[in-house]
């Protein structure tokens, strides 16, 4: 019993880690912080994906975690060169400054 | 539990070897360093303590242990002091997954001289060595210095640029030799030169190979591709504010690093701990023709000596390598002895290399380095992969 | 040893993550969540993902986060400001919910039948993911790999510097 | 038998003409044309030899064209002997026509433009008459009027001919929408457009469906071939060049309508009472253009309308039930029409563009080429034996007196007016003393060689092409009066007419305008077309433009239709302003109300089922 983990913990453990990238998310001001959260929840995602491979006893979990990691990577690059052109134009990084999308 | 005991006092007996092992060359190795530098600028180098001053490292130790351990104000001080332990541990980890050699018997077990065996050893190895850019990194922005900051900016813009060249030189000899585990992938070369990656059907991975140097220097910071701590510009680059026992670790990683990239090197393409030619054509007699050749001349220098210290010196030291050379023809510790030889040989010319380099070459400019790496390395490694596979699935089958 | 290895990684990983939202500076926010991929990563290998637990370490904490930490120590981001309002009120209750109900919906789903061993799955090597990219998910892969090529353009027209004509 | 190279050559021709031809030398252009249309002719002489007797139809299958649930419709063409006629018409005179325009058209601009529009036409007109179902015909029919339209406003800088050819394009739509109604009943009713199934099931089809089918049929054929009320285009379709007029307007394409409505002949001949309704319109046409034509000045005015009335009497011949006197009829009219048509533009030419008869005169001795090949043609039209159109006319005429006496009687007072006005135009063009300014010259050999051959067909097509003989096994027969005196009367009248122009034109030149003095009314109305342009302006046009501006427009479009659009973007804008007030601009704003609705949904998953247990 105690040679193996129960498969509900590791889900559990993604839905707490998905919960504090929401937290972050909502909380947290720094738009960069913010862009990290996203990345905690995305993380939190791949964990799911790959405990329901195991659970399946395939591959595709993998795959979609594979695929996340490579929708994270350019999305951090496209999101931080976006990060970087609001700092040049505002100077300020606190994303409640950023709402000129408003009316 | 028995079995699990041994497993794990093996693995201990093992850890402690290699960990003394790596220690030593690292201290040692600086003194090559120096030693080589001295020579190529013509000039003696350290001399003074011991004799050769084959004792300084030791002294180099001892004062950096006991010199006053600074820490500045205004640092970021929890990343100030996580930075070094980060590059150190990192460095260290990685010669984890190495293999020295062949299995060896010693008494009643059977083990691998390697600590463990990945299935995925070489992808261990790179994501170890990705992880380093942070202790550089970290230690570039907790020390609040504007050097320091530039030169960890260049650190990590340089690493990870430099990342993309070496793994995909890294894959083309994994193609050829179809396994990420380090130690199958050195008895894949199993044969002779010519089955050694760097010259092994269908496409030899020659241009991978100077790729793969290419892009090790820079990885481990070395000159041409020192820049983040470029001295003439940025005073000391990320470890300006860095002291005593903190400043010893990020110099140990460097070496570390300088020792596991080499390693990598012989693993991937020169055959690991794999003698160049077969047995039967003398390749166990290397060695002791080496050694003996180096007692001849060590004693020929000592009855001719230019200082009047070396006349005691160099003929011991001759006597010493006679006596090496005859263990190296000792049956009973030939068959681990030989490949330890081979491997230790091939790293080591690999580390004279990047010794050799630091002595010649002068430094890049910073926006030549990352066009370097992007127009050139980068496309030429693309190319060398794909010109592999193609023929790699063209001669399968 | 397995129940052991996965409750000290899983704390690593909760405690890494609550560093990651309480942090105010986005450097130790980055740093955490960097523990939280490496922890994560070796419950990767624990769930058989040899491959992915490589990929995890190697992309995400050895490249997106590097360049994270990377655009921090370029804007030289201090700690963040204390201004508009708080999501406090509306937030945290919602988020408890949120938390309770998804523990509840995974106890439902998934009862404790199915357990995890180290080795319980070995499907998840380099060997298989490759196998499974390049002939069932070879579509994805592609698209993949042109989306990968629109993010570098659109990173480099966003983030170049305008050219005085 | 390889029927698809007929039509092909003239589209090829048209193909290379029309996208290079702006390249090529004239001489190129023309060869490429009239290449085309010869290759094709030949085709069709080497099609008729291979076929020998042809008693039943030849069919060749090429690909299915509309697959769609019941709907099976292939690419089939058909060659018989009403099939062979037509193409020989078609591909004869087209060739001759095309050889005509390479002198005609020298001096044009547009060179290629024309000779591309021609051979389109030609192309279409040979799926015309090939297609082996009423879907493939109505292609054809549909394709030459469009050539039809392009070439009338072949002149496109002019407003006339523009006008012109909008109207031909627009009268024949309403022709278009009865034919096209015609297939969906033929449709609905058969099941199938093939020509030989649909008049397989027609003979068992009830009286009242045929009729129905005949007289929406008959619609189509009243646009295409200019009758009652749909004629009033064909006349102003002279606006294009005058070989255009010969060879669309009086040889081949309005003569598709008396093609259609003999190729079904099954269904009239079992709908008696669209066969009436065919004859009257027939001979009311054939009466009303003549007495128009009587007093026209315009030279192509007084053949166009003669060619109205031609066609009339064709439909008079379907009418009475002989098919193959109006197939006849269709073929020599063709030879001297065409031939009156060339020799009209012949003297425009000569006169470098002059119409007006008024100022001509005279012309027998300035160009006496074309003067005798007209003759030829004249002596066709006015019925005087021998000639080509004394047979036909005199078939349709005995047939028609079987039918109904009155018919026959109207049709010799018609046939004597078409004498005269024949005879009329002939005496001031080419008698008398020249009254115009330019300087006449004669046409160049290419032209004429054309007018001559067409000249030896009017005189001897009558009695070397036995068409009703040919086309007996087709056709049903019909009761022929066997009564010469009919004939003589008909030939009376003929001669009576030029008699009277001579009189009127030759001997008192001056008589003409006295007697238009004397009855001013009824001269004014003919000579104004009994004002049915200013008709159809006041009661259809007028209404129709009026209606479209005020309910269409203001009505329906301004008022309800943009009002609906203006409302729903209205009410949306309305909608979109309250909405506004979530969008706060603020991202942890919106990240709230995304996890609000997540929680309501796995709330709602939870209550409402969807998980186990």
């Amino acid at each position: 019993m105690m040679n193996a983990v129960p498969i509900s913990w590791f889900l559990t453990l993604s839905a707490i880690l998905f919960a504090l990238g929401v937290a972050g998310f909502l909380f947290r001001r720094n738009i960069i912080t913010v862009f990290m959260s996203i990345e905690l929840m995305l993380n939190a995602v791949n964990l799911s994906f790959v405990t329901f491979s195991y659970q399946h006893k395939e591959v595709s979990g993998h795959l979609f975690t594979f695929f996340v990691m490579v929708v994270a990577a350019a999305e951090a690059a496209v999101g931080l060169a976006i990060i970087l052109t609001v700092f040049k134009g505002r100077s300020t990084l606190n994303i409640d400054d950023v709402n000129s999308m408003k009316n | 539990m028995e079995l699990l005991d041994s497993f794990i006092f093996i693995t201990l007996v093992k850890t402690a070897v290699v960990f003394a092992v790596l220690m030593t060359t690292l201290a040692y190795l600086q003194w090559v360093e120096r030693k080589v530098i001295a020579h190529v600028q013509v000039r003696p180098g350290p001399y003074r303590v011991g004799p050769h001053g084959l004792l300084q490292p030791v002294a180099d130790i001892i004062k950096l242990l006991t010199k006053e351990d600074l820490l500045p104000p205004y640092v970021n001080k929890p990343l100030y002091l996580l930075a070094p332990f980060l590059a150190i541990s990192m460095a260290l980890l990685s010669i984890s997954v190495i293999p020295f050699g062949p299995s060896i018997q010693v008494g009643p077990v059977t083990t691998w001289m390697q600590l463990t065996d990945l299935n995925i050893g070489v992808l261990f190895i790179l994501a170890v060595s990705s992880m380093g850019v942070y202790g550089i990194a970290l230690a570039g922005w907790a020390s609040n210095n504007k050097y320091a900051l530039i030169g960890g900016l260049r650190s990590s813009a340089q690493m990870i640029s430099y990342e993309l060249p070496m793994s995909l030189a890294i894959a083309a000899p994994l193609l050829i030799s179809n396994t990420l585990s380090l130690r199958k992938l050195v008895e894949a070369q199993d044969g002779g030169i010519f089955s050694w990656n760097i010259l092994h059907g269908p496409f030899p991975q020659v241009i991978s190979f100077i790729i793969f140097m290419i892009a090790a220097f820079a990885e481990t910071n070395r000159i041409p591709f020192d820049l983040p701590e470029a001295e003439n510009e940025l005073v000391a680059g990320f470890h300006t504010e860095y002291s005593s026992m903190k400043f010893a670790s990020f110099f140990m990683a460097e070496y570390a690093n300088m020792i596991t990239v080499s390693a990598m090197a012989t693993l991937l393409f020169l055959g690991g701990w794999m003698a160049p030619w077969p047995v039967a054509w003398g390749a166990s007699l290397v060695p002791t023709v080496i050694f003996a050749i180096a007692g001849v001349t060590a004693l020929y220098h000592g009855t001719h000596t230019a200082r009047k210290r070396d006349k005691l010196t160099l003929p011991v030291f001759g006597i010493i390598f006679f006596i090496i050379a005859g263990v190296f023809l000792l049956p009973m510790v030939q068959s681990w002895l030989l490949p330890l030889f081979w491997f230790a040989g091939k790293t080591g010319a690999i580390l004279f290399l990047f010794i050799w380099v630091r002595a010649t070459l002068p430094r890049f400019r910073y926006d030549q380095l990352m066009g370097f790496t992007w127009k050139f390395l980068f496309p030429v490694a693309m190319l060398n992969l794909l010109v592999t596979a193609f023929l790699v699935a063209w001669t399968t089958k | 040893m397995d129940v052991i290895l996965f409750l000290i990684f899983a704390l690593i990983a909760v405690a890494c993550a609550i560093n990651v939202v309480v942090q105010t500076h986005p450097i130790s926010s980055a740093l955490s969540l960097v523990g939280v991929m490496g922890s994560l990563a070796v419950l990767y290998l624990l769930l058989g993902a040899e491959f992915i637990a490589a990929a995890q370490v190697i992309v995400y904490a050895g490249a997106i986060m590097v360049l994270f930490v990377f655009v921090i120590m370029l804007l030289n981001a201090g700690a963040e400001t204390r201004k508009g309002r708080s999501y406090l009120i509306p937030g945290a209750p919602l988020l408890i919910v949120f938390l309770g109900l998804m523990a509840f919906v995974v106890q439902r789903i998934f009862p404790d039948s199915t357990m995890v061993r180290f080795g319980g799955f070995t499907g998840g090597g380099p060997k298989d993911v490759g196998t499974a990219l390049f002939t069932t998910y070879l579509l994805p892969f592609e698209v993949t790999s042109i989306l990968i090529l629109v993010a570098i353009i659109g990173a480099i027209v966003l983030a170049r510097k305008e050219i005085d004509q | 038998m390889q029927l698809w190279l007929i039509p092909f050559f003239p589209l090829a021709g048209f193909l290379i003409n029309g996208i290079f031809g702006r390249r090529f030398s004239k001489s190129l252009v023309n060869t490429v044309a009239v290449g085309s249309v010869l290759l094709s002719f030949l085709w069709v002489l080497k099609t008729i030899s291979a076929m020998g007797d042809l008693n039943t139809p030849h069919v060749e299958h090429y690909f299915t064209w509309i697959q769609s649930g019941a709907i099976n419709i292939g690419c089939d063409f058909l060659v018989d002997r009403l099939t062979i006629v037509m193409l020989l018409v078609v591909t004869g005179i087209g060739s001759l026509i095309h050889i005509y325009s390479i002198g005609y058209m020298s001096h044009e601009g547009g060179y290629y433009r024309f000779f591309a529009y021609l051979n389109l036409f030609m192309f279409f007109m040979l799926v015309l008459v090939l297609g082996a179902s009423f879907l493939l015909l109505f292609v054809g029919w549909e394709g030459v009027g469009l050539c039809s339209y392009l070439l009338i406003g072949f002149y496109f800088d002019k407003k006339f001919a523009t006008d012109a050819g909008n109207k031909a394009f627009i009268v024949n739509r309403i022709g278009d929408f009865g034919f096209s109604l015609a297939m969906f009943y033929i449709f609905k009713n058969f099941g199938s457009l093939d020509f030989d199934k649909v008049f397989q099931q027609a003979a068992s089809a009830p009286e009242w469906v045929l009729t129905t089918i005949g007289l929406l049929l008959m619609v189509g054929a009243c646009g295409k071939s200019a009758q009652i009320p749909l004629y009033v285009w064909l006349p102003d379709a002279m606006a294009g060049p005058t070989p255009v007029s010969a060879l669309i307007h009086a040889a081949t394409m309005v003569t598709a309508g008396v093609y259609m409505t003999a190729r079904s002949w099954v269904i009239f001949t079992h709908a008696p009472g669209a066969m009436d309704v065919i004859a009257v319109v027939g001979i009311a046409t054939a009466f009303l253009a003549a007495t128009i034509g009587l007093a026209q000045n315009d030279i192509k005015k007084v053949f166009a309308y003669s060619t109205v009335s031609q066609l009339g009497y064709m439909f008079v011949g379907i009418g009475s039930g002989a098919f193959s006197a109006g197939v006849y009829h269709l073929v020599t009219h063709a030879f001297f029409k065409a031939l009156l048509f060339l020799g009209a533009g012949s003297v425009i030419h000569a006169l470098s563009g002059e119409q007006d008869m008024r100022n001509m005169g005279g012309l027998r001795k300035k160009i006496p080429i074309t003067f005798w090949t007209m003759v030829c043609a004249w002596v066709a039209i006015s019925g005087v034996p021998p000639f080509s159109g004394f047979f036909s006319k005199d078939a349709i005429l005995l047939a028609a007196y079987g039918h109904s006496p009155a018919i026959y009687w109207i049709g010799v007072v018609t046939a004597g007016m078409t004498a005269f006005y024949v005879s009329r135009a002939m005496f001031m063009t080419f008698f008398g003393s020249y009254r115009g300014k330019a300087h006449p010259h004669e046409s160049p050999a290419v032209m004429w060689v054309p007018l001559a051959v067409l000249a030896a067909l009017s005189l001897v097509g009558g009695w070397l092409f036995p068409i009703p003989e040919f086309l007996k096994g087709i056709f049903p027969a019909f009761e022929e009066a066997e009564n010469h005196m009919l004939m003589y009367i008909s030939v009376f009248a003929g001669f009576a007419g030029i008699g009277l122009a001579y009189l009127m034109y030759v001997v008192k030149p001056g008589m003409a305008d006295s007697l238009a003095q004397t009855f001013k009314a009824p001269y004014q109305l003919i000579y104004n077309k009994y004002f049915v342009d200013e008709i159809y302006d006041a009661t259809v046009v007028r209404p129709v433009v009026g209606g479209s501006r005020i309910v269409l427009w203001k009505g329906v479009d301004a008022g309800l239709i943009d009002g609906i659009v203006n409302g729903v973007g209205a009410r949306c804008r309305d909608v979109g302003s309250l909405l506004r007030l979530l969008q706060s601009g603020n991202i942890r704003g919106y990240a709230t109300w995304v996890l609000f609705g997540s929680v309501a949904l796995i709330l709602a998953m939870g209550l409402y089922g969807g998980l186990p247990r």
